[in-house]
């Protein structure tokens, strides 16, 4: 069966994608429905949704919350995808490393992931920020430092039980080099597992995003959920909808990923296909 | 007014509010739970004036008076004061029969200790307060005679607890003051004794039972509690698990709501001695804003009221002068300055800009950059956000940037790494203490925090600030600040935004809480609680 | 025994790593600790500041602090917290019991929940209970911390009234015995159901899909084969196997749990060491962070032990030495 | 006698997707009491399916019994409620299975699971439910039954879990057993033990037994009655002398005539010329121990290996599992690195090459390995697979692509093999696709481990035959690693015996079965099921029908 067949099995799967899409349109179009900056004053200070001409209300400023939302969109995927790719991609080498040359190595490389492992994550993130100041970049990197551990055991575990498999081996006897053998022959096939992983890590960096901007700690310049969650907060008890809608977002954009997550766990593990 | 009758002024309004009159029967009793917020770094009052020590150490230690609401002197461990004719010489009656909370007894020493050795060496704002005092006599145990080199008549607003407390000779003198145990289990004279301090979570005083005041104070303990979430701070006060918070530990939109809620009332009082004031830090030493007209452009292109209404709902008043009008009191503020409007006068900005010859690219843009913001909280980032908004419109392309505290001190007071600044200055109760430091040449002083950072150096200016310190003639003190204020508003070095008018929440069961000019930094003597 | 000793033995370079690398992290940060404090005190002169800065020892070189600040980690002296004027120790540990309290209430919590309603969810497959479980599971991850813990403070504290808003203890009564553990105890309910809220998901999630493997492994037929009713093989063949797996991530989430938990106790005023560590990094109370640091990762060792020795009594093929 | 199973028209469907509509269709089928009945086929023949859905153990509900009945002493096991099949299960029927590692509860002791069968089928007490334990444990010949009670499965040996599970499926003294291929996870010594267990218990308890297997040998040794069955139909049956010597039906023939003969075929003539030369080869593995002490567990894989290999010739190395022949194997490709000894490629020793030094001789020893579906690359094409080693030695695109069509062609399959992907193919075809990747550097030597062990038996002699044929028109050198003795009988020119690391015996193919000298290869050509019945008459009756 087709990867598209058996993910559309997945009823919650199929759901989550359509989300997804409609968020990624929605990122894409941000422009063409709010043309004006998110951040432009556009009218009367908190006004509840569908007075004054807001849709979803506006803030404290009176810039208009739905703007914020679909200009948002752009920054906060942007920073999930950038995040989860940067964290996939230190995780793939050392895990690779790891797993593929074992003995010395592994065991060097296993202790520094231990040693990340270890560090109380959240506030090393917070630390990274701080030392960096808020910015995307150095939401995106210090979201990654913190979640490629994860990346690095799984594909450490999927190296080390593939480097000893037959097709391996015939390389080795055909005296391919080992670069070539952990990208060309053993990476392909531990793909699946990281695709499953790394699509929860973009709802996680998402989330995490949040958090920071909640602690202070977010971009000042640029519009995403978590700065206008951040922005919303005190508003909470009097103005609902500043803090809500971009919390909603968050939701539904974490529980899109999940879905499709859990979708391509299903379509991609062969051993879970029997039993859905 | 010469500073004879001043003095003589001082002293009649003391006997006028020497006796305050209870508004309704006390009861004794209680415990009064209230916000402090942030956790003190230490409760030593003598070596910091952190905001929140003041929340807790000036229930402890005493400072020689207290001060109304109208800034008129109170008497606490000084009963009656007497100023020499060349105002060279104050002379301090002290009350008798005080002790410390170890039982020690409060003498003249403890004055002459805690100003010479103590507030003079350590304290950050106490050279400046105690310049002029050269040194203290005690001919007895109750009267300290302050030697003075010129006349100083900012010192006598500047003996409140908060500002110079009373700390005992017996436990400090040759100890290392930076390193004292005072600074985490602290003795003094006053109303509430230290019990206990558990980091995270609160600071407990017990009454003082051997306080000199009779059946003061009405309270049976203090907890002061630090919640770091605002809306838990509201919710906290809405559940009535807290009584009290004052310097914005309630935000301003939740202290609106909180107003219109029965069993909670919402007051400025308790914030005159230290006269906030909103404002803009310009760098006066590089492009832009080394141009005195873009710097009025852009104090032209900010809504004041705007601020006030959007950010702090309502609470602050449009600043119209390098002063504050509270010094409208004594005489020094100076109505009618330039380029302060209330509201935005973009057409003006932008004429000005063109004046100076500073015309937009293509894209509009005369100028760019750096906007900090100072990292105390939500409110800035959001006046940060607007003026981003407002001088985009005169063609000002900005950049946001906000850091921590410690990043944020280091670029704006050590590395000068800025372009403009948004900041809060107190200017205290009189400008020699508070307003000085932003604008004197002496005060450009690379490495320490909240001075002037601008670099703004003027002669002229600097020659008018001197004579303002030492001029006991209020009329022509007035006149030099007139001129002060005259020149700022032209060169503008530091745009003043607003007026900060500072919120205490409180639940209706406490009552008199707010009896002196220091509020929150007031002593709770006569607070009580009604069950 | 002697495997602790070992463990911990393999733990120290770790730790040692964990330190260095944080002490050079913070290096990096502007300003010092001495920029906060004469922040904060209104206003200090350059000499005053530089006097604090010798006191502090932060006038030596890097390497020379460094090796001063090992030298006493290793007679276990984490050193004085200038900010705080006390020893960092005690700091630490007066904070360590609420720690302690708010992770093992939420993991408690939060694994057992995750467990039964993973159960339930793996035993109605695809069912309407199962579907639910998931939603709810999904509902409860994806939904900010903080905003779930202002909501909770909403309706359970302001609206309903049923505990309080924040806080470990009723600060006007200072209760003694049996009652403050009750008063700690109602104060630990919000907190903890926040924090376990987003783990919980977690939990479920795994234990249903381990439940389902399990389920479908040659020993359950051999169990069926045996005439085993279907309850037992579930809830003692099955579920300690499928146990297994969430064993091993709640050691893994240990360590996130210490850091993870900053927004609740932020929200909730709890005095935990993630707000002291969140408070220390930004008045650059480097022995203070470190000191944290140091702990955690102590805790963490302390508690995969824990989880090692539970998982060897849950699997007898793993085995402890 | 009343027959204790009928099975009357049985269906069990498949789910709609799959390939055919039911793994058994219209199956007929009968268990006297006291019988050992054979069910053989190969893979995908519905034999084991047919056993789950006696024991009502089907993977439903995608699998389930579309019609027929399943008739158990007058009750129909099709029909019957989930309650009382539960309850004839384990005290009735039971089972025993392939693999008894997973097939035990990794979790809980022998004794518990032993226990309960008792609890959930009679009221006994604790006191009893474990003294009857004991006695099984003891009945099955394990040594010390009161430790195994406690032990966990890790703790004991394959052979001693598969008498676990026997005792625990004989518990309640069931009236059947079903054993589904109970012996094809283990060494061929120890399936002789548990053979003869299993026999003897049958005998002393006069259950009647459904023997589920693939393996002739086994059949021959074991079974009373046999049925083939073929693609979920039963082909054949009759009682074993019929069918393992008269059998009718083509499939059958077939299948008997692909089981390879004890009997060694006649030793080709050696050249002289020695291409390989392995002397006094030495690999340990090291277990635990670390860097804080412990004392390692230490494995000598390979204790002083010596043997040569000439050209054209086939030398089989033989042993049971930890052997060590796998090692060697491995030593020799370089897939492992021996510490001691010499592996000579004409002058060359092998041993101490670097990579870069291998690598100009990597070629002239290639590989074949044992598993069809681990050995190919699941995400690369055929045609990758066979033309990257040329290419990696300098050969054009072009080049390559006519060579592996070329060796496609060698190897039997397809030239529009080239596009697809491994899971296009069966096991045997991917077998070939391995051979044509090995030969595809044009080696001195193959080296085959356990070719054709994973593979059914008539697939099995195709493989056997396509390197029979390769080896002659290539001219190449085998080292042939198998666990059969009968692969090793029809394939080999010589045989090495390993056990334990060390080569007990060498010698040619014929001698070793004619005249074994060492006790261990007596014991191993002894415990070779079935081969009393297949003595070299009958296979060559069958072969002449």
């Amino acid at each position: 069966m087709t990867f598209w067949k058996l993910f559309a099995r997945n009823r919650g799967a199929v759901v989550g994608l359509g989300i997804l899409v409609l968020i990624a349109v929605m990122a894409a179009t941000a422009s063409l429905f709010f043309p004006a900056d998110p951040f432009s004053l556009a009218g009367k200070p908190m006004s509840p949704p569908g007075e004054n001409g807001f849709l979803l209300g506006s803030d404290s400023l009176g810039r208009d919350v739905a703007a914020g939302i679909a200009h948002g969109a752009k920054t906060s995927l942007l920073i999930g995808l950038l995040a989860t790719l940067v964290a996939v991609g230190i995780g793939i080498v050392m895990g690779a490393l790891a797993g593929y040359y074992g003995g010395p190595i592994d065991n060097l490389l296993m202790r520094v992931t231990e040693m990340f492992q270890t560090i109380p994550s959240f506030i090393f993130a917070i630390l990274l920020v701080a030392i960096m100041k808020p910015s995307i970049e150095s939401i995106v990197i210090a979201i990654a430092v913190v979640s490629w551990p994860a990346v690095a055991r799984l594909v450490r575990g999927e190296f080390l039980s593939l480097r000893n498999r037959e097709f391996v081996q015939a390389c080795h006897t055909l005296g391919m080099s080992d670069v070539r053998i952990m990208l060309g022959e053993i990476l392909p096939n531990c793909l699946s597992p990281v695709i499953v992983i790394g699509s929860l890590m973009v709802a996680t960096a998402i989330l995490i995003e949040s958090g920071l901007a909640f602690l202070g700690l977010g971009d000042p310049n640029i519009m995403s959920w978590g700065f206008q969650i951040g922005a919303g907060r005190t508003l909470l008890r009097s103005a609902w909808w500043v803090c809500t809608f971009p919390g909603i977002a968050i939701l539904l954009t974490v529980l899109a990923i999940n879905l499709v997550g859990e979708g391509i766990n299903d379509a991609l593990n062969p051993r879970l296909r029997e039993r859905t | 007014m010469n500073f004879r009758i001043w003095a003589a002024a001082a002293l009649c309004a003391f006997g006028l509010t020497a006796v305050p009159a209870p508004s309704q029967a006390q009861e004794a009793g209680g415990t009064l739970v209230y916000i402090v917020q942030p956790e003190p770094p230490s409760l030593a009052s003598f070596l910091s004036t952190s905001g929140p020590i003041g929340l807790v150490a000036p229930k402890i230690y005493e400072g020689l008076f207290d001060y109304d609401n109208d800034l008129k002197i109170v008497p606490a461990l000084a009963e009656s004061y007497e100023v020499s004719a060349d105002g060279k010489t104050v002379t301090f009656t002290l009350r008798q029969g005080v002790t410390w909370h170890d039982g020690a007894p409060f003498t003249s020493a403890d004055v002459a200790f805690s100003v010479m050795e103590v507030l003079k060496q350590v304290h950050p704002r106490g050279p400046n307060s105690f310049r002029e005092v050269t040194s203290i006599d005690t001919p007895d145990e109750h009267t300290a005679v302050f030697n003075l080199a010129n006349p100083a008549p900012y010192m006598l607003r500047a003996l409140s607890s908060y500002e110079s407390p009373m700390v005992p000779k017996h436990l400090l003198e040759g100890t290392d003051l930076r390193n004292s145990d005072l600074a985490t289990s602290p003795v003094g004279t006053g109303p509430y004794k230290f019990v206990e301090w558990k980091k995270g979570q609160y600071i407990r005083l017990d009454k003082n039972e051997a306080y000199w005041q009779d059946g003061m104070p009405y309270l049976d303990r203090l907890v002061g509690r630090f919640i770091p979430d605002a809306s838990t701070r509201t919710a906290a006060m809405e559940n009535g698990e807290v009584m009290y918070g004052a310097y914005g530990a309630i935000p301003n939109i939740d202290a609106v709501r909180l107003r219109d809620t029965d069993g909670f009332s919402v007051t400025t009082d308790g914030y005159s001695m230290i006269n906030p004031m909103a404002l803009i830090e310009f760098n006066t030493t590089k492009p832009p804003f080394d141009n005195p007209a873009v710097r009025k452009a852009v104090s032209l292109a900010i809504d004041r009221e705007f601020l006030i209404e959007n950010i702090w709902f309502g609470y602050g008043k449009p600043a119209t002068s390098a002063l504050s009008s509270n010094f409208a009191a004594v005489g020094l503020y100076k109505e009618g300055m330039p380029n302060y409007p209330k509201n935005a006068d973009v057409a003006g900005a932008i004429a000005l800009l063109d004046a100076a010859g500073i015309m937009p690219d293509a894209n509009g843009v005369r100028a760019t950059a750096t906007l900090d913001l100072i990292p105390y909280g939500e409110d800035w980032r959001r006046a940060g956000e607007y003026m981003k908004q407002a001088l985009a419109e005169i063609g000002i392309a900005i950049e946001l940037r906000y850091e921590d505290v410690p990043t944020w001190l280091k670029r704006i007071y050590a590395d000068y790494d800025f372009d403009f600044n948004v900041n809060y200055f107190y200017q205290l109760s009189d400008p020699v203490l508070g307003v000085h430091r932003h604008y004197g040449t002496d005060q450009i002083r690379q490495g320490t925090h909240f001075v002037n950072s601008s670099r703004y150096s003027n002669p002229e200016l600097d020659a008018l600030l001197a004579a303002g310190a030492q001029e006991a003639d209020a009329t022509k003190r007035a006149e030099i600040y007139g001129q002060v204020q005259e020149i700022l508003a032209e060169d503008m070095p530091v745009a003043n935004l607003f007026e900060m008018q500072f919120l205490t929440v409180y639940n209706d069961k406490l009552k008199e809480h707010a009896t002196s000019a220091m509020g929150a930094y007031g002593s709770f003597d006569r607070a009580w609680v009604e069950q | 025994m002697r495997y602790v000793v070992k463990r911990l033995l393999q733990a120290i370079p770790i730790v040692l790593a964990i330190v260095v690398l944080n002490f050079f992290l913070l290096q990096l940060a502007e300003g010092d600790a001495v920029d906060v404090l004469a922040g904060e005190a209104g206003s200090a002169t350059p000499e005053y500041m530089a006097e604090l800065r010798a006191k502090f020892g932060l006038d030596k070189p890097l390497p020379v602090q460094l090796a001063v600040y090992l030298k006493n980690v290793v007679m276990f002296d984490l050193g004085y917290s200038f900010r705080h004027d006390m020893p960092v120790s005690q700091l630490i540990l007066d904070r360590l019991v609420p720690t302690l309290l708010l992770m093992v209430a939420t993991i408690t919590l939060a694994v057992g929940f995750g467990i039964l309603l993973g159960l339930v969810a793996a035993m109605g497959l695809n069912t309407w209970r199962d579907t639910a479980i998931s939603i709810f599971a999904l509902i409860t991850y994806a939904t900010p911390l903080f905003w779930v813990g202002l909501m909770l403070i909403v309706v359970f504290s302001l609206n309903l009234r049923w505990f309080p808003t924040s806080g470990m203890e009723n600060f006007a009564m200072f209760y003694e015995g049996w009652d403050r553990v009750k008063d700690i105890a109602h104060h630990l309910v919000l907190p903890t159901v926040t924090l376990s809220l987003f783990y919980l998901a977690l939990y479920t999630r795994l234990m249903r899909a381990s439940m389902l493997e399990q389920a479908g492994q040659d020993y359950v037929t051999t169990a069926r084969a045996k005439g085993v009713t279907e309850n037992r093989i579930m809830f003692v063949h099955v579920l300690r196997n499928a146990l297994l797996p969430v064993v091993t991530m709640a050691g893994v989430q240990v360590g996130a749990l210490i850091g993870g938990s900053v927004i609740v106790e932020s929200v909730f005023a709890w005095p935990g060491l993630g707000m002291l560590a969140f408070e220390a990094l930004f008045s650059r109370d480097l022995n203070l962070l470190l000191g944290i640091f140091l702990l955690s990762a102590l805790l963490v060792v302390a508690v995969n032990l824990v989880v090692d020795i539970i998982y060897s009594s849950l699997d007898p093929r793993i085995e402890v030495n | 006698m009343t027959r204790l199973l009928d099975i009357t028209d049985l269906h069990v469907a498949l789910p709609p997707e799959s390939q055919r509509p039911y793994a058994v269709e219209a199956l007929n089928l009968h268990l006297e009491p006291n019988e050992i009945l054979c069910v053989v086929g190969e893979s995908g023949s519905g034999k084991s399916l047919t056993a789950r859905a006696v024991m009502g153990l089907l993977p439903k509900p995608r699998v389930r019994i579309a019609k027929g009945s399943v008739n158990f002493l007058g009750e129909d096991l099709a029909k019957v409620s989930e309650e009382r099949l539960r309850a004839i299960r384990g005290s009735q029927i039971s089972m025993i299975f392939q693999e008894p590692m997973t097939a035990l509860n990794p979790v809980m002791t022998i004794g518990t699971q032993i226990d309960e069968v008792f609890r959930f089928h009679e009221k006994m007490p604790g006191r009893e439910r474990r003294a009857r334990a004991l006695q099984l444990l003891t009945d099955v010949q394990l040594p010390d039954p009161e430790q195994t009670l406690k032990a966990y499965p890790h703790e004991l040996s394959g052979g001693q879990r598969q008498r676990a599970m026997i005792a625990m499926a004989l518990a309640l003294d069931p009236k059947i057993l079903i054993a589904d291929e109970p012996t094809t996870a283990l060494d061929v010594t120890t399936q002789a033990q548990v053979l003869k267990l299993i026999k003897q218990m049958q005998a002393s308890h006069g259950t009647g037994v459904l023997f589920i297997t693939h393996d002739f040998g086994v059949v021959a040794d074991i079974a009373d009655r046999v049925a083939v069955m073929q693609n979920g139909l039963l082909v054949e049956t009759g009682t074993t002398d019929q069918v393992l010597r008269r059998p009718e039906h083509p499939y059958t023939k077939a299948l008997i005539g692909a089981v390879p003969d004890l009997v060694p075929r006649a030793a080709r003539p050696r050249s002289g010329a020695t291409v390989l030369r392995v002397k006094n080869l030495q690999k340990t593995y090291r277990s635990g121990g670390g860097l804080f002490g412990g004392k390692g567990r230490v494995v000598h894989a390979a204790n002083d290996v010596t043997f040569d290999l000439a050209r054209g010739e086939t030398l089989g190395i033989v042993g049971e599992s930890g052997s060590g022949k796998s090692t060697v194997a491995r030593c020799i490709v370089r897939l492992n690195d021996a510490e001691a000894g010499e592996i000579l490629l004409g002058d060359t020793d092998l041993r101490p090459l670097g990579r870069a030094a291998m690598r100009p001789h990597r070629s002239k020893i290639q590989m074949v390995f044992q598993d069809p579906f681990a050995s190919l690359n699941p995400r690369t094409r055929i045609g990758k697979i066979i033309a990257q080693g040329p290419m990696m030695y300098g050969a054009s695109a072009d080049e390559a692509k006519r060579k592996t069509n070329e060796l496609l062609e060698i190897v039997g399959l397809d030239a529009r093999a080239y596009d697809r992907f491994p899971h296009e193919f069966s096991g045997g075809q991917r077998q070939r696709i391995g051979i044509a990747r090995a030969l595809a550097l044009e080696p001195q030597i193959l080296v085959a481990d356990e070719p054709v062990s994973a593979l059914d038996v008539s697939i099995q002699a195709q493989i056997l035959r396509l390197l029979d044929e390769i080896r002659d028109r290539m001219n190449l050198s085998m080292v042939f690693i198998t666990h059969d003795l009968r692969v090793a009988a029809q394939v080999c020119d010589r045989i090495a015996v390993m056990q334990r690391g060390k080569v007990v015996e060498i010698g040619p193919t014929a001698t070793m079965f004619s005249d074994p000298k060492q006790p261990y290869t007596q014991e191993l050509l002894a415990a070779v099921p079935g081969k009393d019945w297949f003595s070299a008459e009958d296979m060559a009756r069958v072969h002449a029908t």
